[in-house]
């Protein structure tokens, strides 16, 4: 059974969100010895962002592996270590690197059970930090979910706080079926949170109102989460309600947060990184056109990255949504 | 380099020792398993060509020719080992234990083929090529850290050593010490593309120099051959040494699959030379005075049965479910999932 | 300038889809030395569906090339290529198998303009049969567009008859960026068509009206096109007057065409192979939320493969968008 | 196999020439033009890295250590030639001809650091590894084609050994005979992860064996050994004698990035025995009488002018444009591009 974290009576830590992935990490290791870690410098460095810092010292070479510089190696191997017993947590270092490894993820983690009818399965979480804004070099900033939302057979999580990094880490984990656990690399270590010290998990599928609102649903995950919340306060203050959604999930994606919360606002407002075209806003539209037409005062707006690829860094902040944009489209659906 | 790599041989093309200080190696148990698996993978994939021609399945890709290679190699793994075969390795598939209706349901387009016997370690065929060189280092790997002494084979073809998930495994194999056969059929072509053109080098073999990895070049169409240097691979990597390479050099008799035609870049007569695999071991079992003609009788029986039942029980096998496109994507299904499946089977309900 | 052929005068021949393919590449190869083929058996055996039947031995293995297996060698060998003043046409075998090369069209292909700040260019096409439907092997069927469409850099064209076809190709091929050009293989042979024989372009960027309706508009576009136009047949048959609109070109979409449309109708039901979450059906009803919200009188309707991996073939049928499933939701959107 | 790939070396560490029948193939110009250009862009590594700690650029990945490889190797091309380098391999392309405005604008997070001067062939630095492989197999078979000598060279790193592409690059080139050069810099780690972990085989020459590709192991920090070992694979590629891999064994002698703490995981003291490229090249011209003082003196003013100028410029670099985000997109705006261009300049014209 799943808890929902807000339950809990427990001592806590405050953690940034970085620290909450890596303790989750921590305590799957502890609880499960077939899980391991593989990835490029997660091993002896830790993670280039230190996420695994410490684990490979804990639990040995053996459970916290360094690779090969090769994703495809490091998702088709952990594809054979699946089926025969083990839980690999594979990272991509970069979101823009798991390309290499799509063709495996494509056409074997997302297949196994299916075309196997259930005989075999491969229970992997792969972990990719995604998002522009940290000055990064190019391709590392890639957003990149849309391509795996559309791939039928892999679960996709995006935590935006501590609590639900580590809540999610490990049901992602638990879960039987592979999961792709991307990380707002924004979101590092840019706020704290008090995280409960012992296990649980956030349920794979379930979105959260991070923000109870009347006028309009603003619908977002990962780094965008604390923006949204801001420029929501902001639109309070000038008089319009905002309810803020972070989705949690990205596939299964949660239907029902959203259809109710529109039903209730007659607005929406989708916020994300990756552009517009293609991108994950346009199954929010469809989901609000297919549940809640009749309750719909105003089109739904999108604002997203542009359809351009992620720019060098002195131009990221023009590429991703800006508080600007953001309150033009809730104004927009509020003067329709 | 090809100096460095010389084709093993056991047999020659008529069937005659070439060293006789290895005629102890053989014995009658081995020659009558290598007839009995050669012959009935053979009568199994003759069938499937002349169903695939009526209709009866969908398009088939014949591994005649390939025998000695598959069954070879299959017959020198143990019972906990993984197999991780393409499409064209139905006859390994076969030997090592995999079920010929099954077999036959995989090529009409029935999921139930990917189904291994309970037990039985037989991944699905790869269809991506050379994508499962990496699932068999990955689930050898696994082998090797619970400690047993079971080992993996991957199954690929010349044309698969240009991908870079060949590279890639071999690489992880080699970093990892993992307990892998990288077992390659090299029949000449992929699909219209010659060996000559696929890569430059002479060998498939001197490919494992780039990875440290032992390597050998067999006369594929050896069954002897092919089984003692997979017996030695096997022991190396049961035992702690690591990974190995194997070209088995063979011959596609026939096209790539049935939708395929040869003559359209394959040259006339081309391949004529090659001794058929079976033709050989037959040769040999005249030669070494196995032969046997109430063991070829019932062996010719026995599968000429087993095939014809197989055929039955595929074409009498239930319908495919309608609900088997939606239950197995996931563990439980997801609610939207359960929507779209729920609704589908209405509409078709309300036909 | 683009000539839609429709005002052509001329000479023509009776051509299936693949022919017309085969004939504008012809075209090219003889207009543009710079050009070339490229790709896994389309030499000598002029493709395993014989689209480059006949090319290698008119123009020689100097222009139409068999390269060795190897998806991201054949896409990034073409990207030097293309820097370097050759137009590569770059046979994918099957859209299912362009997965290894992903990471090179995401990364280069589709990047290179932007970042050299248009000092070099990769004008190119990938060619790349895709959809089901024709009882092939596994990974066989798929219909991968969504994971260009959301790729900026890049163009989509998707023709679904032979003059489509010809037109698209030589359009594809002259423009000055990389096009994607997929290839609906169930209507390879499916049926005929007068063709120019001369050399003409269709504009890419733009859909074409395949059948003029008021009650309803049914987007589509590929093999779906002919069985959409006998649905809406049928339908006008029971009194629905239906739109047919072939989006011919996937990015940059014609947008225009699609709010037209609707605008008159104000139902709009959209049909594609691919499944419906990720899927660009979502792009198109954000198209029409944001142009044409208030013209609606019904949600709009998506009839896509559904969210599991294209099955093996004896299932593939009730994977496939069929005529029932379409015309349910010609009258659910008729009915509201 | 090490041994089938000894380490080739002019001078040894001390800066005195190996071979003493070597001495004819150097002269003052070829010394101080390899002085002046490892002097250069040892002096804007360093810049570099001062930058970064300043803020005044971003994430920055120093080459120090690989002077004499990225230098070596750079000089021994033509003209015409084609550069595909990484994110580490700017000293190469000054050396080449890079803008040093335009370098440093790259580290700046502005794309205007990715153009290169005018019929200039450097392509801007591949940060997926290994891509770039590829893009010089097909920019030098496109110069075969067109029947000129230019060639193309690729730099890469040891990590990039273990990609896909690494592999399929090589196999291309070897297939299609191109006038292609790989140039390795192993420098004995990727990132944190060292050479021995990265690869089994003890050399990455010997990956060439796979390809039957032509293959050395030089001194990556003696600059004369790789400057003319290239010059054998240029000459080689130039003259139809197709591609060639050089594995020029060097050291990181900083951390992977100013993001990266080597401490992590370098053992403490490793590489403390390796000579500096420069400081090699520098005994070897006192050894050799080459030592000038003028000619230092004026090369270090003229650097440290030129390399000022350049933070200088960068700095009074025009701002980056916001069209620039939509503009080169495709060659030609497609419509909703254009209307998401438009929308945002109002609204930040509105502000
Ligand atoms: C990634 C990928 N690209 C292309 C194909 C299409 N294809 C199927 S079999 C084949 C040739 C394989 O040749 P080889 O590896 O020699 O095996 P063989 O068929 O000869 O047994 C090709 C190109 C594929 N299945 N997967
Ligand atoms: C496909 C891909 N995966 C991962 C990375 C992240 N990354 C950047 S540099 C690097 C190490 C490269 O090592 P090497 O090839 O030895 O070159 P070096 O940095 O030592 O010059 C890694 C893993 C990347 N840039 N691209
Ligand atoms: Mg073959
Ligand atoms: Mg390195």
């Amino acid at each position: 059974m799943t808890t929902e974290y807000t339950k809990l009576d427990t001592a806590t830590k405050s953690l940034t969100l970085i620290q909450a992935i890596n303790e989750g990490m921590e305590t799957v290791l502890e609880q499960d010895p077939s899980t391991l870690i593989l990835g490029e410098d997660v091993g002896k460095n830790g993670g280039v962002f230190r996420a695994t810092d410490g684990l490979q010292e804990k639990f040995g070479e053996d459970r916290v592996i360094d690779t090969p510089l090769s994703e495809s190696g490091i998702i088709g191997t952990s594809v054979g270590l699946a089926v025969n017993g083990f839980k690999p947590i594979a990272e991509i270092q970069f979101m823009g690197f798991i390309y290499p490894a799509y063709d495996q993820i494509m056409t074997h983690v997302s297949r196994i059970r299916m075309r196997t009818m259930g005989r075999y399965s491969v229970p992997m979480v792969i972990r990719a930090p995604f998002g522009a804004g940290v000055r990064a070099p190019e391709i590392h900033s890639d957003s990149a979910e849309s391509l795996f939302t559309h791939m039928p057979g892999i679960k996709v999580v995006c935590p935006a706080t501590p609590v639900d990094a580590k809540g999610l880490l490990i049901a992602a984990v638990n879960d039987p079926d592979p999961v792709l656990y991307m990380e707002p690399m924004h979101s590092y270590r840019a706020f704290r949170e008090e995280v409960p010290v012992e296990s649980y998990t956030v349920e794979i599928g379930k979105g959260k109102i991070r923000k109870e609102g009347e006028d309009v649903t603003l619908i977002t995950w990962g780094a965008m989460v604390p923006i949204v919340e801001k420029v929501a306060r902001q639109a309070d203050a000038k008089g319009i309600s905002c309810e803020v959604i972070d989705l949690r999930t990205l596939y299964p994606i949660d239907q029902e947060i959203i259809s109710e919360s529109v039903q209730k606002t007659g607005r929406a407002v989708i916020i994300h990184e990756a552009p517009g075209t293609g991108g994950l806003g346009n199954d929010v539209v469809s989901i609000i056109n297919d549940t809640s037409f009749l309750y719909l005062k105003a089109p739904t707006e999108r604002v997203t990255g542009f359809d351009v690829p992620v720019p060098f860094f002195s131009l990221e902040k023009h590429y991703l949504p800006t508080p600007e944009r953001i309150f033009k489209s809730i104004e927009k659906v509020t003067n329709f | 380099m090809i100096e460095s790599y010389p084709l093993r041989q056991i047999i020659d093309d008529e069937g005659n020792l070439i060293d006789s200080n290895n005629r102890d190696l053989i014995n009658r148990e081995l020659v009558q398993k290598a007839y009995f698996n050669m012959y009935r993978i053979r009568t199994f994939d003759k069938k499937a060509k002349s169903l695939q021609r009526q209709g009866r399945i969908g398009t088939y890709p014949p591994f005649e020719g390939q025998e000695a290679a598959q069954v070879g190699s299959a017959l020198a793994l143990g019972e906990n080992d993984w197999i991780f075969p393409t499409y064209r390795d139905h006859g390994a598939m076969l030997t090592y234990g995999a079920d010929m209706t099954r077999t036959f349901l995989y090529w009409n387009g029935r999921m139930e083929g990917c189904v291994p016997p309970e037990g039985k370690h037989i991944f699905p065929a790869a269809v991506p090529i050379a994508t499962q060189l990496l699932h068999a280092v990955g689930a050898s790997w696994a082998e090797k850290r619970k400690g047993t002494n079971a080992i993996a084979i991957a199954y690929f073809g010349d044309g698969a050593t240009s991908e870079g998930d060949f590279h890639e495994g071999l690489n992880f194999a080699s970093v990892f010490q993992t307990p892998t056969i990288f077992f390659n059929q090299n029949n000449g072509y992929a699909i219209s593309v010659p060996f000559e053109r696929q890569t430059n080098s002479k060998t498939i073999a001197q490919k494992g120099v780039a990875y440290d990895i032992p390597s050998v070049r067999v006369d594929g169409n050896d069954f002897f051959a092919v089984y003692f240097e997979m017996q030695k691979a096997v022991k190396r990597a049961r035992t702690g040494g690591g990974p190995s390479l194997i070209e088995a050099v063979t011959w596609r008799t026939g096209a790539h699959t049935t939708a395929d035609d040869p003559t359209k870049y394959r040259p006339e007569g081309l391949g004529e030379d090659v001794v058929d695999p079976l033709v050989r071991l037959e040769r040999f079992m005249k030669n070494a005075e196995y032969w046997d003609e109430a063991f070829i009788t019932t062996t010719h029986v026995e599968v000429e049965e087993e095939v014809e039942a197989a055929v039955k029980a595929m074409e009498d096998y239930p319908a495919p479910r309608v609900e088997d496109l939606f239950d197995y994507v996931f563990a439980e299904l997801p609610e939207q999932l359960k929507k779209q499946k729920a609704s589908y089977l209405q509409l078709l309900g309300g036909q």
